[in-house]
């Protein structure tokens, strides 16, 4: 089970000193709890951006491929219908479908892969455990420090200037 | 084929009609794709196979319908022992194959849950035994019968017996009786003669007030015969010239070259001066009155139609309407004699042409005795000669009807009347033909035909088939005649029963010198005049209670479920009403209030009102329309008209009539045509297309259909036809009136001032049909041999096909329409019948294509020319609509398709019809 | 500056949480009673058939299609204001109301999806549009607008949500994190799905939210286009041109950001939001709609201009003649031209009553619109022949109304238990300052 | 040192893995629930494959064909014509059982049938929907067996549906005769319905 330290910041300055200190000291299993995104934060942390927009553009190319694919094998290929002389394989009424399932299945995609990479559908945390933690999501910062970091020891005054700071996840 | 169908017991009905009845309903189940699982359905089959009975396969037999007395030779369509359509017999002269509305929907009757389905005496259910014991009974002394004319020996047989056992008073009542016709003629022949017209040798035919093409007992074979004279390819001869007067535009009027809008009354007038222009012998101060009260224009128009008649001597007609006093037909028979025309003049069928007795006596009758209306409903018909009285005074009355009417109520019994088809009969046609008529289906319930009743009062025991038998043999050898009866039945007629040709010659008379006289004196003051006519549809009004008769739209003005006054736009305007503002019309007797309804071509000077409704029942019938009988005993009246105040929807299908400048309904004059033969190449033939064209779409048997406009009268024999080839539903009204009329053919009607066009428009077929490519389910689609398909239990119901269609010809399915009663046994099992919510529309018949198709296989054969038949073609009395393969040659279809006037409806559409149309050519003579 | 976020935060979600009280009840009550009509009226018409509609020969589409269009018309600001506003970072004005949008994007799309189903003469198989393997071996004709449409509609539909739920999550987190009760704080919980705002969440997040933004703008414009192709692939008069998309996407936006501007209003006031939902927000929905007002108007010209030069005989005389339509017609241009025109002046963009008044003139004029445009060309098809009239009855009347309050009580119950301002986003956006 | 647990945590790890069973567990309910009625219909269950039907007699068809060699055509007289295959009349087999077992208790119906003179009412095995237009005639003709769709009948002691008889069976053997899958008369809609 996951372990660690917690410090709670008044603001994101604070927690960005605290960050710097904390990785000058060897620390690197870091993560960090806010009301708002920060890129400086993910800055400090050294974390690079997001690149989910793969997961939404492979799904919405196999969307767009599947449909056009199936459109084709169902109307030109397994029952070519005779309509008002219309030939059966007619690529622009095809690609409406195609352009719209390509969107749908992107959004899809992405969005599953958000639900995935943020390990979310998960309703209880380790550090939900620390008192107070609630303020993450009101107007406070919070540092998490994993319990298993090589250099936890040499972690020394590094925390002094937080809120408060807490061990969470059973023994530390 | 054998005659008798009694031993018949059509017990794979029991399916067929589980069948329909599952389908009817609409089993959601079946369609989703679920199954039905074993053992859900029964087969029950003969006990002993009937030898001429095969399930599923159509049998044909001929029959015959009465209208009035004459006699309709028809051919019986029966499924599994139930006769399910109707076509003229082509071998029968009233007939010769082509149909009229009401003989197309006289199926329907027959399974009519509104017929009356038990013999009454007082009130009280009784049976035909007991009420036939009762007139076998029946004291010597006066008997009155009370029925429209008849024309069957056999009945007339029976009369005579009766007369010897009672005394005898026949009143012969029908209200569209032609007896001034037999006035007439008696007039100038010295008695009442029938004249025998052929219009395939008239070059010009004039139509004073007559529908002869519309109504009357040989519309249908007139229609073909003059059709025969409509073809502008043909030589110079080819094309004869139809000069109609009239009050009120008919479908005669509307094929007319040459039309005169003119009150009936003036007709005399109009007569007179053709008759003294063309040199008949008449005194000279009659020519100077009728001259005097004609206005200018009919007048040069009379002298027109002299100069023709002169100058077509020996080749012409001259029709008098039947509701033109005697004198007039006696006028036309005068001028036929002067123009040296061939007419052919014979006895009369019907059995008293002038009537001996007369409703008013039998009314002012103080002990009548017993008194049998027989088919026929007085009280309603004759309402100024309160009959409910004398059926009171009388001893003994009782009533025979299909239905119960007006005149059952005031009867002491009444006796379910037997349906044409469900008895035996012998009517003769207008020129005598006989044709012997055999039930094709066993009644329902208890009833008795006018043979049977009229054999028991004569004392006769034998059935009708046995009197119809030996009624024909006379003293034939029986051996003899069983070949001869045989054929009969085979064929519909009876060879060489036709009356022959009386020599004789007209001679004008003082009587009739009177009889104009008093004709062409002014008439009252501040009256206008009301001319009554047949309904095209309910006839006299007999047929009110039929569904698909009331719902036909009017030829002419496209009212359905009801009659009005029709009135020209002038007459309109000075009464200061517009359509559907009600009217008051004042007669000599009664008054009647109804709809105004403006109609193009109508005389300013007369209001047309239709007969036969406004009737108190059954259910259907009751209270739609207005009754005008109580307006005065004549057809032709003087009348006040007023504004009512107040309006009346009138359901029509088709409210505007203008083409509004789009090429839609072309028409020419012959002249104009014979100078430009190509002037309708720009509505035809291919169009850019961004879509592949052609190529290999279209292989085999290629199936189109063309309509002459030149010759469609607008009958509307085609839309009853197709009504009941395909289950096609009534909707009544309310949802007529809404613009959901289900009719998969429909008459298209254009006027602009003179020039009508007939349109048919149906289902074009479009080889690049819009309705297809909308269709989000595959509901519609195209067949290799160039269908239109409509898939009913693969539609959903969107509706995108028929906004997407420029003809407006798919209909669709607001309710559930079907019927579960009695009249689901009319339904053809080879139609799926339609549920609610699903698109349908014409399919070109495409049951009888593929039993073509399948009867052709079976037989190791093509399929041969002129095979497929659609129910429209074979109804149409002109020949107007062809069906057939696109590469037929010597085939009338073939020949119509290679016309120069063939053009395709909204051809800049590029929809490719397959259904096409020839322009209508008109043949108007130069400077009239 | 967390004493910023702290205010923020618990000043809006204090309003937020704010219960509507008797105004509330009672307005929920009317939209419920008129649901109860949509549902009765709904009922009588499967039971019955559709022929209890005014619907017939020629006008085989009338009111369903009608109200079709204008609420996946209105459905399409929502998209617009939150998805395009936000990739042309417009969010100092787009963040206050892009929730309210959004919601109201989702259930216009609720009750227009309604239509196309009810509408069939057989519902129960409206399923055959989709493409499942049936054991007929028959499959959907992806060549008519129809199939296009379902796939349009159900596509933006599922990617609004998922864009709008996305957004939600942070705010479902703040709320389960402080809610009064332990009960909501659940509920919450459930629905933020464990949302801790930590540093990698959000850095996924915000891409996320830029991909969902970018796939829902174009959709904004392909929904409408493909719902005019309904009409444009027609062969009746005045559907058939190549006008239809542009013109039918920029009436969409117009009629969408009335109904922003009609929902906005009351709700700045009764909540008490004039601070959050400021004057600004409001005028700039206002200039939109001036805009795509004009845009519309051009449409109409243009329309014109076109039965004109092609000199269609069918077009011209639909576009120049006089019909049963053309009180529809004259109503809708002095409701979608004329009254959008006092928003050039700045006076009229700032007062409130004003902008009611217009937006609501605006939401009938575009329903017109469409009545025109479904109704009046089959009215007035190619064979005057065929030409008919047309009436809505009864049960048409109750299933508008009926949609219209059901629109009311799925947004009354959003404004009551869910987050309707982005909190998270507005917190962003103070940060940033 | 011990951190003691936060008393105002909501969520407990177990709640949370029960959260994601229930979610994930919803996503494949409803796509279970979608597929269910797909594979459902594709059963024999459904379409009624193979169970036999109590007929109002024990008739059996090994003795008549397989024994006996009687032809179908022999009984199901019009099959090689009509749209009806024809299901023999009481008259037809009192034609044989007049003479063959006429006192046998099977066949007791059968001479009550003639007697009384009311028809058998046999249940209907293969039932196609009335909209659904077959024409026994041209498939015969067209070299079609009986057994392709009516299945091995002169070894059914009961009669008992062979194939599922759905559109996409008929189309199956209907494109067999073709060498493309391209519309053909046989495979366009008013082959069957009209």
């Amino acid at each position: 089970m996951r372990t660690g330290i917690a410090a709670e910041f008044a603001d994101e300055a604070t927690l960005l000193a605290a960050i710097h200190r904390v990785r000058d000291h060897g620390l690197t299993r870091l993560e960090t709890y806010g009301p708002v995104p920060s890129e400086a934060i993910d800055l400090a942390l050294g974390k690079e951006r997001s690149s989910l927009s793969v997961a939404a553009g492979i799904g919405g190319l196999c969307g767009a491929a599947g449909a056009y694919a199936l459109q084709w094998f169902l109307v030109a290929y397994l029952y070519p219908i005779d309509l008002g002389g219309r030939p059966p394989h007619m690529p622009l009424p095809y690609l409406i479908i195609t352009i719209e399932m390509g969107f749908l299945f992107g959004a899809i995609a992405v969005f599953v892969a958000f639900l995935v990479a943020c390990r979310l559908v998960r309703l209880w945390d380790p550090i939900n455990d620390v008192p107070g933690f609630e303020s993450a999501t009101r107007d406070h910062f919070w540092l998490a420090i994993d319990g298993d970091d090589p250099a936890l020891d040499r972690l020394g005054d590094a925390l002094d200037d937080a809120a408060r700071v807490a061990p969470f996840g059973g023994a530390a | 084929m054998k005659g008798d169908l009694h031993s018949l017991v059509p017990r794979v009905e029991v399916t067929r009609r589980a069948a329909l009845k599952l389908l009817a309903t609409g089993v959601a189940a079946l369609e989703t794709g679920c199954f039905e699982r074993p053992g859900d359905r029964e087969i029950v089959p003969y006990v002993q196979e009937p030898p001429e009975l095969r399930p599923g396969v159509t049998t044909r037999y001929t029959g015959v319908l009465s209208l009035d007395g004459f006699g309709y030779g028809v051919i019986v369509d029966t499924h599994d022992g139930r006769p399910t359509k109707l076509d003229g017999n082509p071998a029968h002269p009233a007939t010769l194959g082509g149909s009229l509305p009401w003989l197309q929907a006289r199926i329907l009757d027959l399974y009519d849950p509104q017929r009356s389905r038990e013999p009454t005496m007082l009130g009280q259910p009784a049976s035909w035994a007991a009420i036939a014991a009762q007139l076998r009974a029946l004291p010597r002394g006066p008997l009155w019968i009370v029925m429209p004319p008849q024309t069957s020996p056999t009945i007339a047989a029976l009369l005579a017996r009766i007369a010897a056992r009672h005394d005898l008073r026949v009143v012969t009542h029908a209200p569209l009786a032609r007896t001034a016709v037999y006035r007439g003629h008696e007039l100038v022949y010295g008695r009442p003669l029938e004249q025998q017209l052929d219009l395939a040798r008239a070059d010009v035919v004039v139509a004073l007030d007559a529908d002869l093409l519309g109504t009357g007992p040989m519309a249908a074979a007139w229609s073909r015969a003059f059709a025969s004279r409509r073809k502008p390819e043909g030589g110079p001869r080819s094309m004869n010239r139809l000069w109609v007067a009239e009050p009120m535009q008919t479908p005669t009027g509307t094929l007319a070259d040459e039309r005169l809008p003119i009150a009936a009354g003036e007709i005399a007038a109009l007569a007179t001066l053709i008759a003294a222009e063309v040199g008949v012998a008449l005194p000279a101060s009659l020519g100077q009155t009728a001259q005097a009260r004609l206005g200018e224009r009919a007048a040069s128009w009379a002298r027109h139609v002299a100069a023709d008649l002169v100058a077509h001597r020996g080749a012409s007609a001259i029709i008098a309407g039947d509701r033109q006093p005697p004198v007039v037909h006696a006028l036309a028979r005068m001028i036929d004699h002067a123009l040296g025309n061939p007419v052919v003049m014979t006895t009369p069928a019907v059995l008293d042409p002038l009537p001996t007795h007369g409703l008013d006596e039998l009314a002012s009758a103080a002990n009548p005795g017993a008194v049998l209306v027989l088919d026929c409903d007085p009280l309603y018909t004759a309402p100024h000669l309160h009959l409910a009285g004398v059926l009171a005074r009388s001893t003994f009355s009782l009533h025979a009807g299909l239905y119960a009417n007006a005149t059952t109520a005031a009867c002491r019994g009444h006796i379910p009347l037997a349906h044409d088809l469900e008895t035996w009969t012998d009517p003769r046609a207008l020129d005598g033909t006989l044709a012997i008529g055999q039930p094709t289906i066993r009644p329902r319930f208890e009833v008795a035909s006018i043979i049977d009743v009229l054999a028991e009062l004569a004392g006769v025991t034998l059935d009708a088939r046995t009197l119809v038998h030996d009624q024909l043999r006379g003293q034939a050898a029986l051996d003899v005649f069983d070949t001869a009866w045989t054929t009969a039945l085979r064929t519909g007629v009876v060879a060489g029963s036709a009356f022959r040709a009386e020599t004789i010659t007209p001679t004008w008379r003082s009587p009739a010198t009177d009889a104009l006289a008093a004709l062409l004196a002014p008439p009252p003051a501040n009256t206008v005049e009301v001319a009554l006519a047949p309904s095209p549809a309910l006839h006299d009004g007999r047929f009110a209670p039929n569904a698909w008769l009331q719902e036909l739209p009017h030829p002419i003005t496209k009212q359905t479920w009801g009659n009005a006054a029709l009135m020209s736009r002038a007459t309109a305007s000075a009464l200061g009403v517009s359509n559907e503002d009600l009217v008051r019309v004042r007669g000599p007797v009664g008054e009647a209030v109804l709809p105004a309804l403006i109609v193009e071509g109508a005389d300013d000077h007369a209001v047309t009102i239709e007969l036969g409704h406004g009737q108190h029942g059954p259910a259907i019938a009751a209270g739609i329309g207005t009754d005008v009988y109580g307006l005065g005993d004549a057809m032709i009246l003087r009348a006040t008209v007023s504004k009512a105040g107040g309006t009346r929807v009138v359901p029509r299908t088709q409210i505007y009539m203008a083409e509004h400048g789009r090429e839609i309904a072309p028409l020419v004059t012959l002249a104009a045509y014979q100078r430009d033969p190509k002037l309708a190449a720009h509505l035809r033939g291919d169009q850019a297309s961004l879509l592949p064209q052609g190529g290999d779409r279209f292989k085999g048997v290629q199936w189109g259909m063309t309509i002459d406009t030149s010759i469609c009268s607008g009958c509307s024999a085609c839309m009853v036809a197709c009504q009941a080839e395909n289950n096609v539903p009534t909707v009544g009204p309310e949802d007529v009136a809404k613009g959901r009329a289900m009719h998969w053919i429909r008459i298209d009607r254009y006027i602009e001032e003179e020039r009508v066009v007939n349109e048919p428009m149906l289902c074009q077929h479009c080889e690049n049909a819009p309705c297809e490519y909308v269709c989000p389910v595959n509901a519609t689609d195209h067949s290799p041999d160039g269908l239109n398909e409509q898939v009913y239990n693969r539609c959903v119901g969107t509706r995108f096909c028929a906004n997407n269609c420029p003809y407006k010809v798919r209909r669709f399915n607001w309710f559930a329409y079907e019927h579960e009663d009695s009249r689901s046994l009319q339904y053809n099992p080879d139609v799926t019948v339609r549920s609610r919510g699903v698109m349908e529309k014409c399919t070109y018949c495409v049951q009888r294509i593929r039993g073509a198709e399948h009867r052709a296989i079976v037989d190791h054969r093509a399929i041969q020319p002129g095979e497929v038949v659609t129910a429209c073609q074979a109804a149409c009395p002109t020949g107007a609509i062809q069906f057939g393969m696109l590469d037929e040659h010597d085939t009338a279809f073939a020949t119509m398709r290679a016309s120069r006037r063939r053009f395709e409806a909204l051809h800049d559409l590029g929809t490719r019809p397959r259904t096409q149309y020839l322009v209508k050519v008109t043949n108007p003579k130069e400077g009239a | 500056m967390s004493e910023k976020l702290r205010d923020l935060h618990d000043d809006v979600f204090g309003r937020m949480r704010a219960r509507g009280g008797r105004q509330w009840r009672i307005a929920f009550g009317v939209c419920g009673l008129f649901t109860l009509l949509l549902v009765g009226s709904l009922s009588w018409t499967i039971y019955k058939g559709i022929g209890v509609w005014g619907t017939n020969m020629p006008a085989a589409w009338a009111f369903a299609i009608i109200n079709f269009v204008w609420w996946i018309g209105i459905g399409h600001a929502g998209t617009f204001i939150s998805a395009i506003l936000y990739l042309l970072e417009q969010n100092s004005w787009r963040n206050p109301i892009s929730r309210l949008t959004e919601t109201m994007t989702i259930f216009a799309v609720v009750q227009a999806g309604l239509f196309p189903i009810f509408h069939l003469g057989r519902p129960w198989f409206a399923y055959w549009l989709f493409p499942y393997p049936d054991i007929m071996g028959v499959w959907p004709n992806v060549k008519s607008a129809l199939p296009w449409d379902a796939a349009a509609v159900s596509t933006y539909f599922t990617v609004s949500v998922l864009f709008w739920f996305t957004g939600l999550l942070p705010d479902l987190a703040s709320l389960r994190d402080h809610a009064p009760t332990r009960r909501q704080r659940i509920l919450y919980g459930l629905l933020a799905m464990g949302w801790r705002g930590d540093a990698r969440s959000w850095r996924h997040y915000k891409v996320t939210y830029l991909m969902l933004a970018s796939i829902a703008a174009p959709l904004v414009i392909s929904v409408h286009s493909v719902v005019s192709s309904d009409f444009a692939i027609g062969l009746t008069p005045g559907w058939h041109t190549t006008l239809q998309p542009p013109y039918f996407v920029a009436g969409a936006i117009f009629s969408g950001f009335a109904m922003v501007i009609v929902l906005a209003i009351p709700v700045r006031f009764f909540y008490r939001l004039e601070h959050v939902i400021t004057d600004r927000v409001l005028e700039n929905c206002a200039k939109l709609m001036l805009i795509t007002g004009c845009i519309v108007a051009y449409g109409y010209m243009m329309e014109h201009f076109g039965a004109y030069y092609t000199g269609d005989a069918d077009e011209r005389s639909l576009m120049f003649g006089f019909h049963p339509t053309s009180i529809a017609f004259w109503m809708m241009i002095s409701c979608n031209v004329l009254a959008p025109q006092v928003l050039w002046l700045r006076r009229a963009r700032r007062s409130k009553v004003v902008l009611l008044i217009v937006s609501l003139l605006v939401l009938l004029g575009m329903w017109l619109e469409r009545y025109v445009i479904v109704v009046q060309g089959l009215l007035r098809d190619q064979l005057p022949s065929a030409w008919g009239n047309y009436m809505p009855t009864i049960v048409d009347l109750g299933i508008l109304a009926g949609t219209l309050g059901f629109f009311g009580l799925l947004f009354l119950a959003f404004l009551r238990f869910m987050p309707f301002i982005p909190v998270s986003e507005l917190k962003e956006e103070a940060v940033l300052e | 040192m011990r951190c003691s647990p936060n008393p105002v945590a909501l969520f407990t790890p177990t709640a949370s893995a029960v959260y994601r069973g229930v979610v994930i567990g919803a996503v494949v309910a409803v796509g279970a629930a979608l597929c269910a009625p797909m594979i459902y219909i594709r059963t024999g269950y459904a379409s009624g494959e193979g169970d036999p039907v109590e007929q109002p007699i024990e008739f059996d068809h090994r003795h008549h064909v397989r024994d006996d060699g009687i032809d179908c055509v022999y009984c199901h007289s019009t099959v090689e014509t009509e749209a009806y295959a024809g299901i023999p009349s009481t008259e037809r087999c009192m034609g044989c059982h007049g003479q063959v077992w006429p006192d046998s208790p099977e066949t007791a119906p059968l001479r009550a049938s003639w007697e009384t003179h009311t028809p058998i009412r046999w249940k209907r095995i293969n039932a196609l929907p009335d909209y659904v237009y077959f024409h026994h005639g041209v498939h015969v003709q067209a070299g079609v067996a009986c057994a392709s769709c009516h299945g091995d009948v002169r070894n059914m002691a009961r009669v008992s549906k062979a194939h599922d008889l759905s559109m996409k069976f008929c189309l199956d053997c209907h494109r067999s005769t073709q060498d493309s899958r391209a519309i053909t008369h046989l495979t366009t809609c008013t082959t069957c319905h009209r």
